[in-house]
């Protein structure tokens, strides 16, 4: 089980702000694009990624177990 | 000194805190509501100096967040520099402050970086903020990122030479975030990233280096989520502002956002580097007012105005012929 | 409601919410720092109407931190919720404010609360937030707990009937908590606290229960850390004020903080309920100043005042006649 | 191990803001006092304690690989 966080208006899109994946092991990319195409969030190509707590690139392997974050970058001030 | 005994009583700060605090130049661009909130904090706090720098005027749909300003300043349409500065001086009269009603370019900031010791991110979107990146990169000069809408917001402290810069973490991200003008804001998601931004800004002034914080944050009050990213892994030898051989992109002619008022039109052009996602666009403009979409371009109608956005960066804002008011829109829009 | 659009762009909020929180009666217990910034954020998102209470006028060492006030109140020793009225009406006329400079009392309390849907603690003293806290579950108002002193800080949301309340949290405690006078504070501590009971405040006022934060927030900005802890279990069928047969002690006369004047000594006399640890308070009060000590009190000289602590729970506070000075001066170095 | 985090005016008098315990299972009362008898921390007894996130009890039980945070009331405002 992967646990995922959505920030800002990543959780609007999806309905809610936290999610679950079934998956043993997959990569940030893969990850990503499974998402993206379930709940249309094309937000997802400009996010940071952080597991658990530590910035990740999309070639890293995210686990069972882990805790994902996306963090779109917002741009008000 | 009475009036900074609380804040000398703390005693990371102390007396020779203090001191070092009351010697410093902070440089705040922007201000609008995270420069009005770092502004107050740092002239309360006794910065020597202030330099503030915003290119718009009070408006009253700014004043459910932004802590300086009063209805008066909205009915005299006062510059936000310069209400900001009347303001400041009302509260500490003992500090230097000096305001600047303009647009911030490579040419215009350059000279204000002379004797700076830190810089307060309190701008309205990326453009300016990797234009920041890469100038103080080139000048070592460090700087503290902030920025939020609706109920979230985000903080990171920059250290040239030493942390990932902004262009190490969103480097590959071809950003146009969330903004308020879209999305909303209530004032608290301001605050507290200048909770986090202002108490960077005191570790910096004391040189108090150990203590800073070397994550990202980001936060979600309304639904009660607050989350810190290491970051250190996203450091890149290859980064063009902070790597090795460093061009720092956003200082080249070519990529600077450009701006030029189309003669007789009654209408601004402003180019950036990047290309528009137009589907992403449109969906974050469609809260705000309907959008016509055809392949190559969209357009919306806002306020007075009206903005056609094509793909290969351009938008047309058509209804003025001031420059600062056209990119004031753009951003409020586009992020 | 141009003034609220970015408010109302916020989907939680929308226009609905912005009706309600325009209807809606906020009571703030303190104008210092807490109370300053709560009100700033509530008279900008609309709130009907503000009920502002404060025993204080504007010092100098307010400045550093209490957002409201300027140089000019400092001069005029403006009471702090006359100051802090007068600011707010210019930052937003449509909204109704009602000052009282009063200590806050059972008495005086009371007749305050008819018509209030939330209080908001500002208050620099945990004697004062067991009243707030006994009174609100007798008549069923909610309130959210702030406090906060050097970097550091917490806030809860405490609704009657339903969350487990003040005392519940921290019955079994004798209460003496850090001071800003003691241990001193910088100003995004009080921001930080602020921007957590300002969103909590905003759901309250929209009705929006399920969003409400139902854990401790503490914090520490100097040294990075965020805590969120759950409460539940705290909940205690026994508490005297949410329990199942509540007799509201600090509502009880025995048990309230009776202050006096003594005649003829230029002296007040201070008695509250609980009584002092006089070891940890001097550790306390030995930061401040030297501190002078035997088995039976402690004394000390504060500004042009002098406190004799008793262990029974009597203060004596020489060189003044005026039950307001002495209850602040006592607060700020007590808790 | 127990790992321990310290705020407000604990840290001050002890020098860190966290500290780590070599303890299989301790109750919170057990712990408390073991610490105030290290570090002379008068402050233990007014204290909040939180076990993992979570409200804890005097006679509650703290195991190894549990987080233990005092929480000392502050009274500022």
């Amino acid at each position: 089980m992967i646990h995922i966080l959505l920030f800002a208006d990543l959780q609007e899109k999806v309905g809610k702000d936290q999610l679950e994946l079934e998956e043993e092991s997959i990569s940030v990319k893969e990850l990503k694009k499974k998402i993206k195409n379930e709940y249309g969030l094309l937000q997802l190509d400009q996010v940071m990624t952080a597991i658990n707590e530590e910035y990740a690139m999309e070639n890293d392997i995210v686990k069972s177990g882990d805790t994902v974050a996306f963090i779109p970058p917002v741009s008000g001030g | 000194m009475e009036r900074y005994s609380r804040q000398m009583l703390f005693k990371p700060i102390g007396k020779v805190g203090q001191q070092k605090i009351s010697e410093k130049h902070v440089l705040i661009l922007g201000c609008g509501a995270l420069g009005s909130a770092n502004a107050d904090n740092l002239a309360r706090a006794g910065v020597g100096k202030l330099t503030l720098i915003d290119r718009d005027y009070v408006e009253i749909s700014n004043l459910q967040r932004q802590q300086l300003y009063t209805e008066q300043d909205v009915y005299n349409q006062i510059p936000k520099a310069i209400a900001a500065k009347k303001r400041l001086q009302e509260i500490n009269s003992e500090i230097d402050i000096e305001a600047h009603v303009m647009d911030a370019s490579v040419t215009s900031l350059e000279p204000l970086l002379t004797g700076i010791d830190l810089v307060m991110d309190a701008t309205d979107n990326f453009d300016t903020r990797f234009l920041l990146n890469d100038m103080l990169q080139k000048y070592s000069i460090p700087w503290i990122f902030g920025s939020c809408v609706g109920s979230t917001g985000m903080s990171y402290t920059i250290l040239p030479n030493q942390t990932p810069c902004l262009r190490c973490l969103l480097d590959a991200i071809p950003v146009s975030g969330a903004t308020c003008d879209s999305v909303g804001i209530i004032s608290p998601a301001v605050q507290m990233v200048v909770a986090h931004q202002t108490t960077e800004a005191l570790k910096i002034l004391i040189e108090n280096q150990k203590s800073l914080r070397t994550s990202l944050v980001t936060f979600d009050l309304w639904n009660n989520h607050y989350h810190m990213m290491k970051v250190d892994r996203a450091k890149k030898q290859t980064c063009p502002a902070c790597g090795e051989n460093p061009n720092y992109p956003a200082l080249d002619y070519q990529s600077t956002t450009k701006s030029e008022v189309l003669c007789g039109r009654n209408t601004v052009q402003i180019r950036t580097s990047q290309k528009q996602n137009l589907n992403l666009l449109k969906e974050r403009l469609e809260r705000i007012a309907p959008v016509k979409v055809n392949d190559f371009l969209i357009s919306i109608e806002y306020e007075s105005y009206r903005l056609v956005f094509f793909q290969d960066g351009r938008t047309l804002i058509h209804g003025t012929n001031s420059i600062e008011k056209a990119k004031s829109i753009y951003y409020q829009l586009a992020g």
